[in-house]
């Protein structure tokens, strides 16, 4: 029996955790509405958007290494790394823009191709070698500059300010326009294209896929320098977000993107999830933030239990309605 | 025979895996349109040679010429863009992909790059049918057993129109039906002029199909030979090195019956999976399961061994009820059970001959109670050399071994714990003739000893071999049960499976 | 011979070497171990008293690896434990009555035991993913032991408290004793005894585990359990060794470190066989490196680079795929390029 | 709060403020100290108080402070991560016509008209004080002076301006050498490590200069573990002023300290009246802070409240 019987519809089983979780962050955004004034706004979900459209496309290529059982560290380093680029280019050396950002996301493709040269032809383990990685774009951002460095580029700040009305007073940034056409292409290439599908199989077997004759080192390299090349575009969009560059930004956004990947159902061991519930675990995260803000009178450690108590919650039920069904 | 140009010629191959020489000096040749069976011992070097060949291995020395050109292939992928298509011996497909990407991926229809799904699962089913089977394409692979994921890679290999087509033991899991279909493709491909390299250690259907046959021993060539013009008792000879005198020679000693019960189940059931069944098993009885390809066979294994939970009915032992909840349970009540699933459910890859040989028993001491190293090895050495495990060093990484060893060790992780009841599914899949009447004769003197055994298997001879008593299976139902007395013959048997009549 | 060249653990060991040698190079008085005021005194004994906690997380973490599973939220049940022994302890009347100090230093093991087996049961009971089921107490488990140290940093003037992680017995640092102590312990548990064979079983393959009558579930607690015990002398040490608890900062980053001396030390993050002096030898690398950029003066600008670089080198020198390509020339033709004509004809 | 009193977005017409205030965390008992003094401040001074912590993330604040924006409240402070990048949500606060008062960290906007006023320590200052003390304490001698530098988390703004401010005021005269600096991220654990290694690789330190307190004391249990007397063999120059630290500025452990307040509290909240009210304030308001020396500490000690 490969279809679950819902009612009258049937829904096929490989999709019920990602339903469960969708359905789960409607309830969520339901009770936060019911707790809080002003809460239950379209408004308010299109911000969570807005807030992490960068976490959103970091997620976005980490989901594709982690589907072939892999797992990518360096993306937050990167991300900082692409920051500290833009903004040294822009704002020191005077470049424009339209240099800079194809710079930045080749330079952040090109990493992540190194990176995945290593793990596959010198077999190390994709922890170790992003680890690495992680190191490396950090300390670059420091031999760059240890101090922030604003960016004032007239494209930057026009495309950071700059804001798409939607019907009803509603509207969004640019970044999230980018961050849905990244998920919209990143799907279809999961689903439509042999790219994709190599990632799958892969992720199911390395070994299988190897002798089914599928290309699995043009594969695993691949999606690491697709992650490579989305911590540089998240990295852009993070400069566009906060028109700066920093070293220190985006520390520890690597767990925050698995983090996001692996609510939304996708198994760390690889070869089973989906891009949909990648954007609803950065959604769920966004969401639990927003309620923080909302809740408004939490002492900072109540904050991070209330945000670890939220998670296992929503984890928990995740967990459970699934299981449920199942049998 | 026309004039033999060889399509494939390998020459003074030589393979050595740290501390083993896999292959040494073997010659080799395949022509155009026919079968070619390569034959030899677990271990001989077999699946070495065809993944050597098609580049999943590095080469220590020797040439390969396909087509007459010299070529080396960097890695499966090279050797198919040659048109070399090869089913390995461990079934390779990616579970997590529904059952029409299996067959298909790398050659999905497609337009403009873009993946034409409707076509893929309408190629698949297509292909399917061509073997004869009918299920749900876009099922997961992981839903089928064993056996279907076999028929599938064999789906998959077949489709690829290559010049040469490898099989590795495709049929050390399909029953009767499935092989005489699997033969009928092997034939049509044949004559489209299509050689067929094909493994198998069952002789009946080396001899049914192949046309010549090259017999390897210890990695090394014994010689190659037409199928007509050598004996099976002279093949056996030159594979094993000696003459094996008595290898149709097996009688079990007729059951006492007067044997106490010792697992009784009653309408034991399981949605989905199999319908509730009443099953006796005596004390010392061997009693065998046949039936179809999915038929519930390894279902009804798991319940018993509380593998899976029943949903209905009721299990007794010793005409006590129990509940198995998890197989440590059962173990608890001496009952073992090994899968047919040897990758997925049986082997650590990881660990060495001798841990996954001590494993169930380790378990069922608990961790703080170790068994002492010298009661290790001597278990260790016992059961290597009364299966005959190659390479016989028992600190040597399970993965490996070849996959007919493999399954010897599995074997004799249940056979240690002397259990009461022992449950073999598919026990011989992938072992050689002389293992495999050695296994049969444990069996066999097993159960005079008292040893209940329930044996599953898709060849009906050794079923019926072995059996005091054969339940058959239909569609997830247990429809009869026999006993083996003298006028039950496999035509009987599988008259009974295809009429799904109760006796 | 030939076996010491092939051992897994000799990569590793050579970096060490190596790294401890360039110390030499810029400290002549590295490798110098003196006696001071009774105790043992010198910078090989620093990178093994500071390093301590790190190989004791580790070795939790080995097993928690070897099952398959990771545990990111040892660096919070460092910080916890540390901050409620730390909270009793001052709160006591007396700091230093020794029962007193083992009664708090008691308290905080048994929370970590309790969160440990909260861990295990996520992950076995619930079956959630370990990743995101150790991130949920990884993230709560900061607030919660600021929550126990009210923000704060909570100073202790405890001598007895003070030996965990600062103090000397026999001339060696405690810690040292600790750590051997439970180096032992671990490796009767899983060596002498079969719990090893169980995990790497486990972490090798769940399913035929489970068919082979192993009670998975327990394994697994029982790894999880033992990680956040771990990680609680850890915290212990940690604290005492600075006589405070900062539930903030205790800890912060140790489980990227412990992870990443475990696969230093030759344990696949996939589970199966593990290696315990690996393990101590890979944590005593990242100690050594850390403090050989403190003293051979790496500007902390470029200190992530120095790291990058050394971890870039242990790992490709531990590979054999790259062993074989840097140091032997490929035996294997290149490929010749199957003709236009030898292409498989793709089915339309 | 629920909600039950009828919606945050209360304005200044009942005469109850409410306050956004976004705090950078809680990574130090400084910061918490701080945010202490706001809480406690806010409800002295009867204003509603919204309060966020960011976790170190400039994300979490930018988020923060868009949900105040939304919950309209009265007027806004933050503590900033980091300098740059606030220009974006700081004019969506002033199109919302709520204004908003810096605390601790200034931003680098050009446009400073998107802020009130910037209340806060004036790090590279801290520095200098730092420095001076030292130059007068050293002015006799002629021989080198070595000096190791704790400094704070690489990259954070009070790190980077302590260690301009120090070295500015050093550099004017070449005996003083910094022979060793290094990170020890604000911690007495990375203290204690970093100034064992520093002890080993030189024999001869004169000063330590830490960036904080906690790496302070931690060094010196470091210095006291190497058999030197700290505040003797070597002397010990700090910034913050936490209680821990005044104990052992007390017992002559440390030399010097340089006050850095957390105690923004009262006058924020005076700040935040005015502003609410549209009085116009100073741009730039600096805490009142001061030096302490070992008798001083001895005496300001026992009326120390964090
Ligand atoms: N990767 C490997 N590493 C070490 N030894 C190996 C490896 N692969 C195969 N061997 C060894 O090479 C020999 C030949 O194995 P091979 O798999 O070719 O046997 P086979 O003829 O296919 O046997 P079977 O009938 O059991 O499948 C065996 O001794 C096996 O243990
Ligand atoms: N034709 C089929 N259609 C759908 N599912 C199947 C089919 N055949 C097998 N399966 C699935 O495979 C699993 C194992 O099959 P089962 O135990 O029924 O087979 P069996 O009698 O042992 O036969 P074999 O192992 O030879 O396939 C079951 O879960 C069953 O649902
Ligand atoms: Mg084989
Ligand atoms: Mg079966």
């Amino acid at each position: 029996m490969s279809v679950l019987v819902a009612g009258r519809r049937a829904v096929p089983r490989k999709y019920v955790p990602v339903l469960v979780t969708a359905c789960l962050f409607a309830a969520m955004f339901a009770a936060g509405g019911l707790r809080y004034d002003s809460f239950a706004t379209g408004q308010v979900v299109l911000n969570v958007f807005i807030d992490n459209a960068f976490l959103l496309v970091v997620a976005v290529g980490m989901t594709f290494v982690i589907l072939t059982g892999g797992i990518d560290l360096s993306v937050g380093a990167v991300v900082a790394l692409s920051t500290m680029i833009s903004a040294s280019l822009v704002t020191d050396q005077g470049w424009p823009s339209p240099a800079v950002i194809p710079l930045v996301l080749a330079i952040g493709a090109a990493l992540g191709w190194a990176m995945g040269c290593i793990i596959h032809y010198f077999e190390i383990q994709p922890f170790i070698v992003t680890l690495a990685g992680m190191f490396l774009a950090r300390g670059l951002c420091y031999t760059i500059g240890t101090d922030s460095i604003s960016i004032t580029d007239e494209t930057y700040t026009a495309l950071a300010q700059a804001r798409v009305d939607l019907p009803g007073g509603m509207s969004v940034s640019p970044s999230v326009v980018i961050a849905l056409v990244v998920v919209l292409v990143a799907a279809y290439v999961l689903h439509y294209t042999r790219l994709g599908r190599n990632v799958y199989a892969t992720g199911g077997s390395e070994q299988s896929a190897l002798l089914m004759g599928l290309p699995v080192a043009r594969t695993k390299i691949a999606v690491y320098t697709i992650s490579g090349f989305c911590s540089a575009l998240g990295g852009v969009l993070l400069s566009l977000y906060m028109l700066s560059g920093y070293g220190l930004h985006a520390v520890g956004m690597e767990l925050d993107a698995i983090a996001a990947v692996v609510i939304g159902g996708t198994l760390l061991t690889g070869g089973s999830g989906y891009l949909l519930g990648t954007v609803l675990g950065v959604l769920v995260l966004g969401l639990i933030q927003t309620i923080i803000s909302f809740e408004g009178t939490l002492s900072s450690w109540w904050t991070k239990i209330f945000i670890g108590l939220l998670l296992l919650v929503f984890i928990l039920l995740q967990r459970l309605i699934s299981v449920r069904r199942r049998t | 025979m026309t004039a033999p140009v060889p399509i494939l010629r390998m020459r003074g191959i030589s393979k050595e895996f740290p501390g083993v020489k896999a292959l040494s000096g073997v010659d080799f040749r395949l022509l155009p349109g026919e079968v070619h069976a390569l034959m030899g011992e677990n271990g001989a070097g077999k699946s070495t040679l065809i993944k050597v060949l098609t580049g999943v291995h590095d080469i220590d020395a020797g040439e390969i010429e396909l087509g007459g050109r010299k070529v080396v292939f960097a890695g499966p992928s090279a050797a198919q863009q040659a048109g070399i298509s090869t089913v390995y011996q461990e079934v390779n497909l990616c579970t997590n992909l529904s059952v029409a990407e299996n067959i298909l991926i790398g050659r999905e229809p497609r337009r403009l790059g873009r993946i034409q799904w409707g076509r893929t699962r309408r190629r698949a089913a297509e292909l399917l049918a061509r073997l004869e089977l009918d299920i749900d394409v876009s099922a997961p692979l992981s839903a089928y057993s064993p056996a279907m994921q076999q028929m599938v890679a064999i789906a998959r290999a077949v489709d690829v129109s290559a010049r040469v087509l490898i099989l590795d033991e495709p049929t050390s899991s399909l029953d009767t039906g499935e092989v005489a279909q699997l033969f009928r493709v092997m034939r049509k491909l044949k004559e489209e002029g299509i050689a067929i390299l094909f493994v198998s250690h069952f002789l009946d259907q080396v001899y049914e199909i192949s046309d010549r046959m090259t017999i390897l021993r210890n990695g090394r060539l014994v010689s190659e030979h037409l199928t007509g013009e050598l004996g099976q008792v002279e093949l056996v000879g030159k594979m094993i090195g000696r003459e094996l005198a008595d290898l149709e020679k097996l009688e079990g000693k007729p059951l006492a019956r007067e044997t106490e019960a010792l697992v009784e189940a009653e309408d034991l059931g399981r949605a989905g999976a199999v319908e509730p069944f009443t099953l006796t098993i005596h004390e010392g009885e061997v009693v065998g399961l046949a039936g179809l390809l999915g038929s519930g066979r390894t279902e009804i294994a798991r319940l018993l061994f509380g593998a899976d939970h029943a949903g209905t009915g009721s299990l007794k032992i010793d005409g006590r009820p129990v509940s198995l909840r998890t197989p440590r349970a059962a173990m608890n009540h001496r009952i073992a059970f090994c899968s047919e699933n040897r990758r997925a459910e049986g082997l650590i890859p990881d660990l060495t001959v001798r841990e996954n040989l001590i494993l169930a028993l380790q378990a069922a001491r608990g961790w703080s109670r170790p068994i002492p190293r010298r009661k290790q090895d001597e278990l260790v050495d016992k059961y290597i050399s009364a299966l005959k495990i190659n390479p016989a060093d028992p600190e040597q990484l399970i993965r490996n071994l070849s996959g007919g060893n493999q399954q010897k060790v599995m074997l004799a992780r249940w056979l240690i714990l002397e259990p009461r009841l022992l449950i073999l599914d598919e026990p011989t899949r992938g072992i050689d003739v002389g293992a495999k009447a050695e296994i049969q004769r444990l069996v066999a003197s097993l159960s005079d000893g008292g040893m209940a055994v329930l044996f599953i298997s898709a060849e009906l001879e050794e079923v019926l071999r072995l059996s005091h008593k054969i339940g058959v299976l239909r569609d997830r139902r247990l429809v009869a049960e026999l006993d083996n007395d003298d006028d039950l013959t496999t035509d009987v048997l599988m008259e009974t499976i295809a009429s799904g009549a109760r006796a | 011979m030939n076996a010491v060249l092939r051992h897994r653990l000799l990569w590793p060991a050579v970096v060490l070497a190596a790294l401890l040698l360039t110390n030499l190079l810029f400290t002549g008085t590295f490798f110098a171990v003196q006696m001071r005021d009774g105790h043992l005194y010198g910078s090989l004994i620093d990178i093994v008293r500071f390093g301590a906690p790190l190989i004791l997380v580790a070795l939790g973490m080995t097993l928690v690896i070897a099952t398959g599973g990771i545990d990111l939220s040892v660096g919070s049940v460092v910080s916890i434990s540390g901050a409620l022994a730390c909270l009793r302890i001052s709160g006591m009347d007396d700091q230093n009555t020794v029962s007193g100090v083992v009664a708090a230093a008691g308290l905080g093991l048994v929370l970590s035991l309790a969160l440990g087996v909260w861990n295990g049961l996520l992950v076995a009971g619930v079956g959630i993913q370990p990743i995101i089921a150790t991130l949920i107490l990884m993230v709560a488990g900061r607030g919660l032991a600021q929550l126990i140290t009210d923000g704060q940093i909570i100073t202790v003037n405890s001598g007895p408290y003070k030996l965990i992680g600062g103090g000397y017995w026999l001339t060696l640092p405690f810690g040292i004793i600790i750590v051997l102590a439970v180096l032992a312990l671990t490796a009767v548990l899983t060596r002498r005894l079969a719990l090893g064979l169980l995990i790497e079983s486990v972490g090798g393959n769940a399913e035929a585990s489970r068919l082979a009558g192993i009670r998975s579930r327990g394994v697994i607690i029982a790894v999880y359990t033992f990680a956040a015990l771990c990680a609680g002398v850890a915290g212990l040490m940690i604290s005492s060794n600075v006589s405070s608890a900062d539930g903030n900062n205790a800890g912060l980053w140790i489980e990227l470190d412990a992870i990443l001396a475990v696969v230093i030390g030759g344990t696949s993050l996939a589970g199966g066989r593990f290696s315990l002096g690996g393990t101590v030898l890979g944590a005593l690398i990242i100690q050594t490196l850390t403090t050989t950029i403190y003293s051979i003066g790496v500007p902390p600008e470029t200190t992530l680079l120095f790291k990058a670089l050394v971890v870039t080198v242990v790992c490709l020198l531990q590979s054999p795929a790259f062993r074989e390509k840097a140091f032997h020339r490929r035996r294997r033709p290149v490929t010749a390029p199957p003709a236009a004509e030898e292409k498989v004809r793709v089915p339309a | 709060g629920c909600g039950g009193d009828g919606g945050s977005g209360g304005s200044a017409d009942d005469g109850k403020i409410t306050m956004g205030f976004s705090q950078v965390g809680a990574e130090s008992g400084w910061r918490t100290a701080n945010t202490k003094s706001v809480q406690g401040a806010a409800a002295a001074a009867g204003v509603t108080l919204k309060f966020s912590d960011a976790q170190q993330k400039q994300e979490n604040q930018i988020k923060a402070i868009r949900s105040y924006i939304q919950q309209k409240v009265d007027v806004i402070a933050f503590s900033p991560v980091v300098e740059s990048g606030w220009d974006t949500v700081l004019k969506e606060a002033k199109n919302a016509s709520i204004p908003v008062i810096l605390t601790d960290r200034a931003v680098d906007s050009a446009d400073t008209s998107l802020y009130k006023t910037f209340l806060g320590s004036d790090f590279v200052e801290e520095g200098r004080k730092a420095g001076t003390w030292l130059t007068e304490e050293f002015k006799d001698s002629k021989d080198p002076v070595n000096i190791v530098e704790l400094q704070g988390t690489t990259g954070s703004a009070p790190a980077n301006d302590r260690k301009a401010g120090f070295a500015e005021v050093i550099g004017a005269d070449p005996k003083f050498k910094v022979i060793a600096s290094q990170t020890g991220d604000f911690t007495r654990a990375k203290g204690k490590e970093v100034m064992e290694a520093f002890l080993k690789a030189n024999p001869d330190i004169d000063v330590l200069y830490a960036h904080n307190d906690d790496m302070g004391l931690g060094a010196i249990e470091a210095i006291e573990g190497a058999g030197k007397v700290p505040g003797k063999d070597i002397k010990i120059i700090t910034i913050d002023a936490v209680k821990d630290g005044m104990q052992a500025l007390a017992d002559g452990k440390i030399s010097y300290i340089v006050e850095c307040s957390p105690l923004l509290g009262p006058q924020l909240m005076d700040l935040a009246a005015k502003a609410v009210k549209g009085e116009s304030i100073p741009a730039r308001v600096v805490t009142e802070e001061t030096t302490f020396t070992q008798e001083q500490a001895k005496e300001a000690l026992p009326s120390r409240q964090y």
